[in-house]
C-alpha cells in the first residue's frame, strides 16, 4: 500500500472549483512528480495535503491513517515535510533558528543533522544571518534543509528549483534521488522545470484545470510525450 | 532599506547637489552640465551607454554583497546576468532602482544622469522599469487596474484626478492583456492569481510602463517551458527598442535570448562574453554551472 | 403624570466615574427616602439616570435629553466645573434647574443653578487661615499645587491675593500645575522639599483633582515629607479619595470640607447608617464592604431634600416658582448644622471643617467655624470682583 | 480582441450604485423632513422631532463627515490616523473663537475679552485671536488651520516614509501633545474648559429652534457634498493610485508615481473635512474643549469607520450613525451596562463582520440570490 | 522651636525627681482643652512620668485616647477601653469623643518623649531622638539647647550614630557662639555635611559674621554645600528619570510581546495591567483578613497571582477573539478596544468605580538618604530592580528558549510554522498569555506607586505604545532604550519646564525622532523590512 493516498479530492476557493476529483499516491523510495501549467492547482493540491486549505470532499490517507481532518502540525508530526512555493522561510529568524524550527516537534536539544550542511554548505557559513537577508536561492536551499531536518517520511516540494543556480539544481536533484533511493522516504515533487522533473520521476501526474489528465510511471514520460502535454 | 544607508545616500546627494551648484557658478550662471539632468525622460546615450556602473560597493553589517562591481549596458542591448545564488544580482538591481544606496561607486543612466541622486519614483519616471524576483502586484486591484496604473502617462496628482483612458491607450491595454494571457482575468483581483500569473502580470505592467531600460529579476521562475519560450520571444521582440537586463538561472532560457552574458560572483563580475564563452570558463563552471 | 421625574447626571464611566458614581447612588437613596415618606406633592419621584461618560459635550446633550425628552423637573448632577459650564447654557435656555453638589471656584451665578458645594470662601480661605495660625503650624511659605484647570487656577488666584493681603511675599509662594491624570510626582515633591528647605515653615495647598491624588500622596509618604514638616491641605481629597491610599504615612495632613464622615452628631450618625444600609441592600460595589460618605454626597443629599421642600412650598415643580421657594429653605444637614439656602445668591450657608488624616483614612476634625458661613462666589480678594453682585441676573 | 469588453474598470468591491444612491436619498430626505417635523409639527405630536433629536442627529452627521474622511485615508489609502480628532478640534476651535467673540460684553465679566482671559488677568487679545471677529476669516481659517497643520505634518512624515503603526503612533503623539498644549491656560484657548456659553452667530441668537435647524440643514448638505466628492475621488484614477499605495507602495514607486504628493493630498483633504465637521459641530453642541483631542476620541473615529465597513464610503456614515445612535440610546436605557453592549458590538463586528455592517448586508444579499 | 525651651526645664529634672502619679485632672488636662494649655501639661507631666502617664502620652500620640464625660480612656488595638488613670476596663459609650491631637500637639508629644529616649537604652529611639534634636538645631538653632546636647554627649553609652547627630547639632548651635575659634570649628564641621537644611543657617551667619577667617570658612562651607547639592540634585534627577523609565518599561514589556512580536494592536493592554493591580489588591485583602502576621509579604504572593490572573484573562481573550484576527492587525485594534471597554466596566461592576487602596509593605515604604539631600524611596528602587529582573527574564525566555523560538517563528509565519509541526494555536495562546501576564506584573508593581482603579490602564496605554514603537516594533532592546530614554528626557525637561511642557516636549521629540528613524530606534535592518 502506498504511503500517501489521495482519493477524489475536491477543493474550492470561494465559488471556484480548483481541484476536481484529484487522485494521487506516493510510495516509499519513489519520487512522484506533479506537472502542470501555471494556475492549474498544483500548489493548492500540496496545501491540501498539508492541511493548509480544507478539502471539500475526498480522502487523504497517510501511513494507513486518514488525515484529512488533521491540522497541519499533526500532519507534520506524522512525518510530512513541506517545502512551500516561494520559500516562506522565517525572515527574522537566523538560519540556525530556521533549521531549529524544522525540528520543532522533536525533543528539545535535538541537534541539526550535520548531513544538511554537507548538502548545502552555504548554510553553514550563514548560520547566524537572518533568513530574510539571504538571496533567493539561498533561501530555497534553506527551505529544503528545514523540511529535511526532522527526517520526514514524506517530503513535499513545491517548485524547489525556482531561482536556484544550475549546479545547485543538480545537487538538489541528486539529493532528492538519494533520499528516495534510501527507501525510507516518499517524495512528491511539483515542478515546472521539465527536464529536471523527468529525470527524477518514478511516477508522474499531469494536471490541467484542477484535474489529473495523465499519470503513469516515470519511465513512460518520454514515450507518452508528456512534455507536449504540459506545453499546450 | 537601512537608515544608515539612507543617511549615506542623503549625504551623497548633498555632495552632488553642492557640486552641481558649483558647476553652475563656474559656468558663469549659465545652465550647463547638470542643468540637463533634471529634465526627466531625456537620456543621453551618445556615448553608447544606457547604464553604467563603476566600482560599486555595498556591504550589510560587514558582509560585502557588492564588491567593486563594474558593468555597462548599451542602448537596445539585451544583457543576461547569471551567477550563483547570493552573487549580488538582486542587490545590483536594488542599487540601480534606488532601493539600496551603495557605500561607494558611480551609477549612471545614460552619460549624464547620476542615478544615486534620485529616489525610486524619479528613477522609474526616468525610464527604468523593474520586475521583482518575488512578483509584486497590487493585490486588491483588478488585473486591468494594475495595468492601467502602470501605463506611461503623466503621473502627478492633478492629472490622475481627471484621467481617463484614450482609445489608443485602451487598445494598448488590450494588447498587453492578451500578450500576458490574462485577457480572461482582466476583472479578477490580482491577489487571486496564481504565482505564475502574477509573474506575467508584473511583466505586463512593465510593458505598460514602456521604460527605456527593463530590469528583470528571474522572469521565468515558475513558468512552464512553453511559457518560458514565449517570454523569450517577447524579450527578443523588445530588444532594440528597449534595453533589457535579465537575471535568470534557466540556462535554456538564457540560451534562447542571449547575446552577451555577464557572470556575477561574490559581488563583482567574474566573466563576461557570449554564453558559449562563459559556459566554457572554468571558474564559471566551478562556481555556477557545475560539471 | 402620577410621578415627578428628576434627572441624575453623573458620569458612571470614564475618568470621573471614580468620584461621581457614588453621587448617583446617594441621589437614588435620597429619592427612595423621599418616596418612602410619600413623595412630593403626593406623587412619587422617578429618577432618570443617564451616563454622560466624563465627556463634556455629552453632558450638554444628556442635559438636553433629560429636559426635552424626559421632561424632568430638576437635574442633580455634574462634578467638574467644565461639565457644569457645558450644561449651563442648556439649563438657561430651557429654564430648567440644576443642583450642583461640589466645591468650586466661584465667579459664576446662574439663576438656574443651585450650588450646594462650597464657594472658595467656604473652604479655601479658612483652611489657609488655619495653617497660618499657631495650631496650624504658623506657616510662612506656601506651595500652591494644583491640576491645571479652572477650579485650581481660580482658587489659587484668590489664595494668592489673600496671602498677599496677609503680607506674604511673592517669593514665598510657589505655584505649580500638573496635567489631569499626572502620575509621576517625583520631581514636584523634590521641588517642594527644596522650597521648604529655605528655612521658614512651609505648607502646601493642594487643589490636585481626581486620580493624581493617589500617586501624589504615595510619593509624599515615601519621600518622608511628614505633616509635621510640611503639612499639605487639600480641597479635593475626601474619604472616597483616600480609599485608594495607604494613609499611615499621611497622618496629620489636612483637608478642608463642609462635612466629614467622622463628624459626631445624631444627624450624621443616621445619614451614615442609612447609607451603609442602602449600600448593602443595593449591593453597591466597594461601599457594601466599606461604606464611606463624603462632602459632595452630603451636598447631594441636602440638595435633593431642599428641592423637595421647595416644591412642596411652591406647590408646583415650575422652575420659577421653585426658585422663589428655594430662597431661605433650611435643612438639618448631616454636617451638624442647619444649612440655609441663601435668600439671593443660590449658595448654601455652610460650616467649614478642617480635618487631619487619620491612619484609618478618616478625618480628625481639628478646627471648625462656629457656625455656617455665607458664600461669597465673587471673592472680594480679587480687585476686579469688587462690586460684583452676589445675586444672579434676572433674565 | 474586443477592447470595449474590458475597458470598464471593475467597480470597487462594495461601492455599488444602489447603496450609494440609497444613502444620498436618505440624507436628502433627512435634510428636507427634519425642519418640518421640528418646526411645524406640534410638540405633543408623535411625529414631532424634539430639539434634542435635532441636536443629536446634527452631531452624528458631523461625526459621519469625520468617518468619511477617515475612510479616505484609512480605508482607501491604508494610512490609519489616530489623530483625526485633532483636525476636528482645530476646526471646532476656530469656530469657537469666532463664537466667543460674538458673545461681546454679555459674558460673566462684561468685558470685551472672552471670560477666561479676564480670569487670567489678560488685558488684550493674544495675537492668534486677531482674525476671530471676522466670519469670513473664520470660514477661511476653518479650512486653513487643519489643512496647514496636516500638510506640514504630513509632508515631513511622508517624506521620511513613515508608515504603518509608526505613522499611527506619531499621529497619536501629535494629538496628545496638542491636547496637553490646549489644556494649558497659557495657550489662550480656554484651558480645560475650552469655549462654551455661546450666544450669537452672525449676530443672530444661537439658541433658537430656527438657528438650530439652519445649522442642521447646512451640516446635512455638507455631509452629502463630501459624500459625492469622496465617491468621485475614489472612482478616479487618483483613487486607484491610493489603493495601489495601500497594497504595495514600493511597486507604486517603481511604476513611476511619487507617493508623497498622493498621500499628502488625500491626507490634507481628509484633515480639512474633519476640520469642517468640527466647525459645524461646535455651534450645535455648544462647547469645544481639548477633550476632542483626546486619544480615545480619535480612535473612536476609526471605530465608526470599521464598524460601518472600510473602503466603502457608505459604511463609515452608517457606522457613525450606528455607534453614536447606540451610545446615545444605551447611556440612557442602560446607564450602567452600556459599555458592555458597546464593547461586545465592537468585538462582534470584527469577528463576524470583517467588512463591517455594510459588508454583512452585502453578504446577505449575495446569500439570498445564491 | 518653642517646646525645646520647656524641655530644658525638663532636662534638669531628669533623674532627679521621683515620678508622680497620674491624677484624673492631669489626664483631662492632657486630653482636652486649648492647645497651649495641653502642651504645657504635656511638658509638665512628661518630665517625671509614671507608667500610666507614659502610656497616656504614647496613646495620645497614636490617636488612641477618647474622652467619655470626665473620664479619659485608652483604646487598645482591639477596640477595648481602659481608664487612663486607674487602668480599669471601661465599656465604651457611643458619645465618647476622640481626644483631638493636631500636628502641633503631636510634635510636642514626640519631642517630650524623645528627650527621655535620648537618655534611655533603646538604641533606635535614641537615634531618632538625636536626629530630632539635630533637625531642630539646624532649623532654629538656640544656644540654650547646648547644655542638653552636651549632657547627652557626656553619656558614654551613647550610640555612635546618635553621637554624630548630636555633634552636628552642637556645631550648628555653636555657629553663633561668641568664641571665634568655636565658630570656626563649627563652620568647618558643617561644611562637610552637605545637608541642605543648613543653608539658611550658614547664609544668615555669613551675613552677620565679622571675623574674616570665619567668613572664609563659612564661604567654603557654603560652596561645599552648593557643590554637594548640585551633585545630589543631578543624581536625583537621573534617579527619577530612571525610575520613570523603569515604569514605562514595565508597562511596555508585555506589549512588546503581544504587539511587538504578535502584531496584535492590543488596546486592552492597559486593562491587563489593571487586572494585575486588582489581583494584587485582592491578595492584600486576603492577607489582611487571614494572614495578618505575614502582611508584609503579601507582595511576594501577589506577584505570581497577578501574573496568572492577567495571563488567564489574556489567554481567554486570545482563545475567544484574537485568534481569529491574526494577520489583520487593524481589526485587532477594534476588537481589543471593545474588550477593554468590557473589562473596565466589568471591574467597575465588580469592585466599584472608586479606587481601591493598596498599601506598600513596610519594606517598600520610606526611603534611603544618600549624600545628605538625595532621598531615594524604597518602592522606586525596588521597582527599578523588579523591572530589570522582568526584562532579563523576558529576554532570556524569548531569545534562548524553544518556546521563545516558536513564538517568534509562529508570529512571523503562522501556516509554515504549523507545517513544521508547531502547534501554533497553543503557542499563540502561550505567547499572548505571557505578554498579558507581564502586564499583570506591571500592574502589581504600579499598584505600589499609583492608584488602583478601573481607569488605571488608560493612563498607561498611550505611553506603552509610544515606547514600543519608538524602540522599534519587535525589538526588545529598543523597548528598553526607548523607555529609559523617554523617562530620563521627561524628567530632565520637567526640571526646568514643568510637567506639562515637558510632556509636550517629549511627544514632539517622539514625532521628530521617528522622522529621523522611521522604524524606531532599533529598526529592523534587513531586506524584508
Ligand atoms: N486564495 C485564493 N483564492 C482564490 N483563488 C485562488 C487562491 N489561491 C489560488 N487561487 C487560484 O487557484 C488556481 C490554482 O492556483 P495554484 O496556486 O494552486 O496554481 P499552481 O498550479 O500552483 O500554479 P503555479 O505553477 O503558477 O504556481 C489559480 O487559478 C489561482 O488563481
Ligand atoms: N539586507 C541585507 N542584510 C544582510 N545581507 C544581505 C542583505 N541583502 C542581501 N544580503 C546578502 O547579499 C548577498 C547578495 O544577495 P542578492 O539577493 O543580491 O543575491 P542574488 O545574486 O540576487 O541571488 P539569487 O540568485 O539567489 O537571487 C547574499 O549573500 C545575501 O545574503
Ligand atoms: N469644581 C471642581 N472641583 O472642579
Ligand atoms: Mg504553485
Ligand atoms: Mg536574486
Amino acid at each position: 500500500m502506498s504511503l500517501l493516498q489521495v482519493k477524489d479530492v475536491n477543493q474550492y476557493y470561494g465559488g471556484s472549483h480548483i481541484l476536481r476529483n484529484v487522485n494521487l499516491s506516493a510510495e516509499l523510495g519513489k519520487v512522484t512528480v506533479v506537472l502542470g501549467r501555471n494556475g492549474v492547482g498544483k500548489t493548492t493540491l500540496l496545501k491540501s495535503l498539508m492541511g493548509l486549505v480544507p478539502i471539500k470532499s475526498g480522502g487523504i490517507t497517510f501511513d494507513g491513517k486518514a488525515i484529512d481532518k488533521a491540522t497541519p502540525y499533526e500532519r507534520a508530526r506524522a512525518g510530512i515535510g513541506f517545502v512551500p512555493q516561494g520559500r516562506e522561510i522565517f525572515a527574522r529568524l537566523t538560519v540556525q533558528e530556521n533549521l531549529q524550527m524544522g525540528l520543532a516537534y522533536k525533543p528539545g536539544g535535538t541537534p541539526i543533522p550535520a548531513e544538511l550542511f554537507e548538502l548545502f554548505p552555504v548554510l553553514k557559513q550563514m548560520l547566524g544571518r537572518r533568513g530574510g537577508d539571504l538571496s533567493g536561492g539561498q533561501q530555497q536551499q534553506l527551505a529544503i534543509a528545514r523540511a529535511l531536518a526532522a527526517g520526514p517520511k514524506l517530503l513535499i516540494l513545491d517548485e524547489p528549483t525556482e531561482g536556484i543556480q544550475p549546479n545547485i539544481i543538480k545537487d538538489i536533484g541528486k539529493v532528492i534521488r538519494m533520499l528516495a533511493d534510501r527507501g525510507n522516504m516518499a517524495i512528491v515533487l511539483v515542478e515546472q522545470y521539465y527536464d529536471f522533473a523527468e529525470e527524477l520521476a518514478d511516477q508522474y501526474v499531469v494536471m490541467e484545470r484542477g484535474e489529473v489528465i495523465a499519470s503513469g510511471p516515470g519511465s513512460e514520460m518520454q514515450a507518452k510525450n508528456i512534455r507536449q502535454l504540459v506545453a499546450i | 532599506m537601512t537608515p544608515d544607508l539612507m543617511e549615506a545616500g542623503a549625504q551623497r546627494y548633498e555632495k552632488v547637489a553642492a557640486a552641481a551648484l558649483q558647476a553652475q557658478t563656474e559656468s558663469g550662471g549659465r545652465s550647463a552640465g547638470y542643468g540637463r539632468v533634471a529634465r526627466a525622460g531625456e537620456v543621453d546615450t551618445t556615448h553608447g551607454r544606457i547604464l553604467y556602473l563603476e566600482d560599486v560597493h555595498v556591504s550589510f553589517d560587514g558582509f560585502k554583497a557588492i564588491n567593486g562591481l563594474n558593468l555597462d549596458i548599451a542602448p537596445g542591448e539585451l544583457r543576461c546576468i547569471i551567477g550563483p545564488n547570493g552573487a549580488g544580482k538582486t542587490t545590483m538591481m536594488d542599487i540601480i532602482t534606488g532601493k539600496t544606496r551603495p557605500d561607494s561607486g558611480t551609477v549612471f543612466f545614460g552619460s549624464t544622469i547620476d542615478l544615486l541622486r534620485y529616489r525610486e519614483p524619479e528613477i522609474a519616471a526616468l525610464g527604468i522599469g523593474r520586475k521583482f524576483q518575488k512578483p509584486t502586484v497590487f493585490e486588491q486591484l483588478s488585473v486591468f487596474e494594475n495595468l492601467e496604473l502602470a501605463l506611461a502617462t503623466d503621473k502627478r496628482v492633478g492629472h490622475s484626478m481627471v484621467f481617463s483612458l484614450t482609445g489608443e491607450e485602451k487598445d494598448r491595454l488590450a494588447e498587453v492583456l492578451s500578450t500576458i494571457h490574462l485577457a480572461d482575468s482582466a476583472r479578477r483581483q490580482a491577489g487571486l492569481l496564481s504565482h505564475g500569473q502574477k509573474q506575467w502580470l508584473e511583466i505586463g505592467m512593465l510593458l505598460m510602463q514602456d521604460p527605456k531600460l527593463l530590469l528583470l529579476d528571474e522572469p521565468v521562475a515558475g513558468m512552464t517551458d512553453e511559457e518560458t519560450a514565449r517570454t523569450a520571444e517577447l524579450f527578443l521582440s523588445l530588444k532594440g527598442k528597449h534595453s533589457l537586463m535579465v537575471v535568470e538561472h534557466d540556462m535554456s532560457f538564457i540560451r534562447a535570448i542571449s547575446e552577451k552574458v555577464t557572470v556575477l560572483c561574490d559581488g563583482s563580475v567574474l566573466a563576461e562574453g557570449t554564453l558559449d564563452e562563459v559556459q566554457a570558463d572554468e571558474r564559471v563552471i566551478e562556481v555556477y554551472l557545475g560539471r | 403624570a402620577d410621578t415627578i421625574k428628576v434627572g441624575i447626571l453623573h458620569s458612571l464611566s470614564g475618568t470621573m466615574a471614580i468620584s461621581e458614581t457614588v453621587l448617583k447612588d446617594v441621589a437614588l437613596m435620597t429619592i427612595d427616602e423621599i418616596n418612602a415618606k410619600g413623595g412630593v406633592l403626593g406623587k412619587k419621584l422617578e429618577p432618570v439616570v443617564v451616563d454622560p461618560a466624563s465627556n463634556w459635550p455629552l453632558f450638554a446633550e444628556k442635559a438636553k435629553q433629560l429636559i426635552d425628552q424626559d421632561k424632568v423637573a430638576a437635574v442633580f448632577g455634574c462634578w467638574t466645573s467644565v461639565s457644569r459650564k457645558s450644561v449651563l447654557p442648556v439649563f438657561e435656555e430651557k429654564n430648567s434647574l440644576l443642583f450642583y453638589p461640589v466645591q468650586y471656584e466661584g465667579e459664576e451665578l446662574s439663576k438656574n443653578v443651585f450650588y450646594t458645594g462650597a464657594a472658595p470662601n467656604q473652604q479655601a480661605i479658612p483652611a489657609v487661615e488655619y495653617l497660618m495660625s499657631k495650631d496650624g503650624g504658623s506657616a510662612k511659605r506656601w506651595v500652591l499645587l494644583g491640576t491645571d484647570y479652572v477650579y485650581p487656577r481660580t482658587t489659587n488666584k484668590i489664595l494668592r491675593a489673600f496671602l498677599k493681603s496677609k503680607g506674604v511675599k511673592d517669593e514665598d509662594i510657589m505655584e505649580e500645575y500638573t496635567p489631569f491624570g499626572h502620575s509621576d510626582y517625583q520631581t514636584i515633591i523634590a521641588n517642594i522639599k527644596k522650597f521648604a528647605s529655605a528655612g521658614k515653615k512651609t505648607a502646601v495647598v493642594s487643589t490636585i483633582n481626581g486620580d493624581s491624588n493617589v500617586p501624589f500622596y504615595k510619593e509624599l509618604g515615601n519621600a518622608g515629607l511628614s505633616a509635621k514638616d510640611v503639612p499639605v491641605v487639600a480641597f479635593s481629597v475626601g474619604e472616597e479619595e483616600l480609599r485608594g491610599v495607604d494613609t499611615k504615612p499621611l497622618v496629620g495632613h489636612l483637608a478642608a470640607w463642609n462635612y466629614f464622615m467622622s463628624i459626631k452628631n445624631p444627624a450624621n450618625a443616621e445619614f451614615v447608617k442609612k447609607w451603609s444600609a442602602y449600600a448593602k441592600a443595593k449591593n453597591i460595589a466597594g461601599h457594601k464592604d466599606k461604606p464611606l460618605t463624603n462632602d459632595p454626597m452630603e451636598a447631594t443629599y441636602i440638595g435633593i431634600n431642599m428641592w423637595a421642600q421647595a416644591v412642596e412650598k411652591a406647590k408646583s415643580t415650575d422652575t420659577d416658582k421653585v426658585i422663589a421657594a428655594m430662597a431661605g429653605q433650611t435643612f438639618k444637614a448631616p454636617g451638624g448644622f442647619t444649612s440655609t439656602m441663601d435668600k439671593e445668591n443660590h449658595h448654601l450657608h455652610k460650616p467649614v471643617f478642617i480635618g487631619e488624616v487619620k491612619a484609618d483614612g478618616q478625618f480628625n476634625v481639628v478646627w471648625k467655624t462656629p457656625g455656617p458661613v455665607v458664600a461669597d462666589p465673587w471673592s472680594d480678594y480679587i480687585p476686579e470682583n469688587k462690586g460684583k453682585k452676589n445675586v444672579p441676573e434676572k433674565k | 480582441m474586443n477592447t470595449a469588453a474590458i475597458s470598464l474598470p471593475t467597480p470597487g468591491p462594495l461601492l455599488t450604485r444602489g447603496a450609494f444612491s440609497g444613502v444620498m436619498v436618505a440624507l436628502l430626505v433627512v435634510c428636507a423632513l427634519a425642519p418640518v417635523l421640528n418646526l411645524l409639527v406640534p410638540a405633543d405630536s408623535v411625529f414631532h422631532l424634539s430639539d434634542y433629536m435635532v441636536g443629536l442627529l446634527g452631531k452624528i452627521m458631523c461625526y459621519a463627515i469625520c468617518a468619511l474622511a477617515m475612510d479616505l485615508i484609512w480605508g482607501y489609502t491604508g494610512i490609519l490616523s489616530l489623530g483625526h480628532g485633532l483636525f476636528f478640534a482645530l476646526g471646532g476651535y476656530v469656530m469657537g473663537m469666532y463664537l466667543m467673540r460674538q458673545i461681546g460684553r454679555d459674558g460673566n465679566y462684561q468685558s470685551d475679552l472672552p471670560d477666561f482671559m479676564v480670569f487670567l488677568d489678560w488685558k488684550e487679545l493674544p495675537w492668534h485671536w486677531a482674525l476671530s471677529d471676522s466670519f469670513i476669516a473664520t470660514l477661511l481659517l476653518i479650512v486653513l488651520v487643519p489643512g496647514l497643520v496636516a500638510f506640514v505634518f504630513g509632508y515631513f512624515a511622508f517624506r521620511s516614509r513613515i508608515k504603518g503603526v509608526y505613522f499611527s503612533i506619531i499621529t497619536q503623539a501629535l494629538t496628545f501633545a496638542a491636547l496637553l498644549l490646549f489644556f494649558r491656560n497659557e495657550t489662550g484657548m480656554g484651558g480645560n474648559n475650552g469655549f462654551t456659553d455661546f450666544k450669537r452667530i452672525l449676530g443672530l441668537p444661537i439658541a433658537t429652534q430656527e438657528m438650530r435647524m439652519t445649522l442642521f440643514v447646512i451640516t446635512g448638505l455638507t455631509l452629502l457634498g463630501f459624500y459625492v466628492f469622496a465617491r468621485w475621488l475614489v472612482a478616479s484614477k487618483f483613487g486607484r493610485v491610493l489603493q495601489a499605495i495601500r497594497d504595495a507602495e514600493s511597486r507604486v514607486m517603481f511604476c513611476g508615481y511619487n507617493p508623497l504628493p498622493y498621500k499628502l493630498t488625500i491626507w490634507t483633504i481628509s484633515a480639512v473635512m474633519c476640520g469642517i465637521a468640527g466647525a459645524l459641530y461646535v455651534p450645535q453642541v455648544g462647547i469645544i474643549n481639548p477633550g476632542e483631542m483626546s486619544t480615545a476620541a480619535s480612535i473612536e473615529i476609526a471605530v465608526w469607520t470599521a464598524v460601518g465597513g472600510r473602503a466603502t464610503l457608505v459604511g463609515p456614515i452608517v457606522g457613525a450613525f450606528i455607534v453614536n445612535g447606540a451610545k446615545s440610546w444605551l447611556t440612557v436605557t442602560f446607564p450602567e451596562f452600556w459599555l458592555y453592549f458597546l464593547g461586545v458590538l465592537f468585538i462582534a463586528v470584527t469577528l463576524w463582520m470583517p467588512q463591517g455592517v455594510v459588508g454583512l448586508v452585502k453578504k446577505f444579499k449575495k446569500g439570498g440570490q445564491a | 522651636m518653642r517646646w525645646l525651651r520647656s524641655l530644658l526645664v525638663l532636662l534638669c529634672l531628669i533623674g532627679a525627681a521621683s515620678a508622680h502619679a497620674l491624677t484624673p485632672a492631669d489626664a483631662l488636662a492632657l486630653a482636652v482643652g486649648d492647645s497651649d494649655d495641653r502642651i504645657a501639661a504635656i511638658n509638665r507631666l512628661a518630665a517625671e512620668p509614671d507608667e500610666r502617664t507614659l502610656a497616656l502620652l504614647q496613646a495620645l500620640g497614636n490617636g488612641a485616647v477618647k474622652v467619655q464625660g470626665e473620664q479619659v480612656l485608652l483604646i487598645a488595638d482591639d477596640g477595648s477601653a481602659t481608664d487612663a488613670v486607674t487602668g480599669a476596663p471601661v465599656t465604651l459609650a457611643d458619645e465618647a469623643e476622640d481626644s483631638m491631637v493636631n500636628n502641633r500637639l503631636r510634635g510636642a508629644l514626640e519631642a517630650a518623649l524623645s528627650v527621655r529616649d535620648l537618655f534611655g537604652s533603646d538604641v533606635p529611639a535614641q537615634q531618632a531622638a538625636a536626629e530630632l534634636l539635630q533637625k531642630s538645631a539646624f532649623e532654629e538653632p538656640d544656644a540654650a539647647q547646648l547644655p542638653l546636647v552636651d549632657k547627652a554627649l557626656a553619656n558614654t553609652a551613647l550610640d555612635a550614630k546618635a553621637r554624630t547627630s548630636l555633634e552636628r547639632a552642637r556645631a550648628a548651635l555653636q555657629l553663633a557662639s561668641d568664641d571665634e575659634a568655636q565658630r570656626l570649628a563649627a563652620a568647618q564641621a558643617l561644611g562637610g555635611m552637605g545637608d541642605p537644611a543648613l543653608k539658611p543657617l550658614l547664609a544668615a551667619r555669613l551675613e552677620a559674621e565679622q571675623s574674616a577667617t570665619v567668613k572664609t570658612a563659612l564661604g567654603d562651607a557654603m560652596s561645599a554645600l552648593d557643590r554637594s547639592l548640585a551633585i545630589s540634585s543631578g543624581l536625583s534627577q537621573a534617579f527619577t528619570g530612571i525610575s520613570l523609565g523603569s515604569i514605562l518599561l514595565l508597562a511596555a514589556l508585555g506589549l512588546a510581546i503581544t504587539y511587538g512580536l504578535m502584531g496584535v494592536i492590543n488596546m486592552a493592554h492597559g486593562e491587563l495591567i489593571m487586572i494585575g493591580a486588582y489581583a494584587t489588591w485582592l491578595v492584600q485583602a486576603f492577607f489582611k483578613s487571614t494572614l495578618p502576621d505575614y502582611f508584609d509579604w503579601y507582595l511576594l504572593a501577589a506577584m505570581p497571582v497577578a501574573f496568572i490572573a492577567s495571563a488567564l484573562v489574556g489567554a481567554a481573550m486570545e482563545r475567544s477573539v484574537i485568534r481569529f484576527l491574526y494577520g489583520r492587525p487593524l481589526e485587532t485594534l477594534l476588537a481589543t478596544w471593545g474588550i477593554s471597554l468590557v473589562l473596565m466596566q466589568g471591574v467597575r461592576s465588580l469592585f466599584g468605580a472608586q479606587n481601591v487602596g493598596v498599601e506598600n509593605p513596610s519594606w517598600m515604604s520610606g526611603s534611603v538618604t544618600l549624600l545628605g539631600n538625595l532621598t531615594l524611596p524604597w518602592n522606586r528602587i525596588l521597582i527599578i530592580a523588579f523591572a530589570a529582573a522582568v526584562l532579563i527574564g523576558v529576554t532570556l525566555l524569548i531569545s534562548k528558549t524553544r518556546l521563545g523560538l516558536f513564538v517568534r517563528g509562529v508570529t512571523q509565519n503562522r501556516p509554515i510554522a504549523s507545517c513544521m509541526g508547531v502547534n501554533t494555536a497553543r503557542i499563540d495562546t502561550y505567547a499572548f498569555a505571557l505578554g498579558s501576564g507581564i502586564a499583570g506584573l506591571a500592574g502589581c508593581a504600579l499598584s505600589q506607586i499609583g492608584n488602583v482603579g478601573p481607569d488605571l490602564g488608560q493612563s498607561y496605554i498611550v505611553d506603552s505604545f509610544m515606547v514600543v514603537v519608538l524602540g522599534g516594533v519587535g525589538q526588545l532592546a529598543g523597548t528598553v532604550y526607548a523607555a529609559l530614554g523617554l523617562g530620563l528626557l521627561n524628567k530632565f525637561l520637567e526640571g526646568w519646564a514643568g510637567a506639562v511642557l515637558a510632556k509636550i516636549a517629549v511627544l514632539v521629540f517622539i514625532i521628530v525622532f521617528i522622522q529621523k528613524r522611521p522604524q524606531g530606534i532599533f529598526a529592523f535592518k534587513g531586506r524584508e523590512a
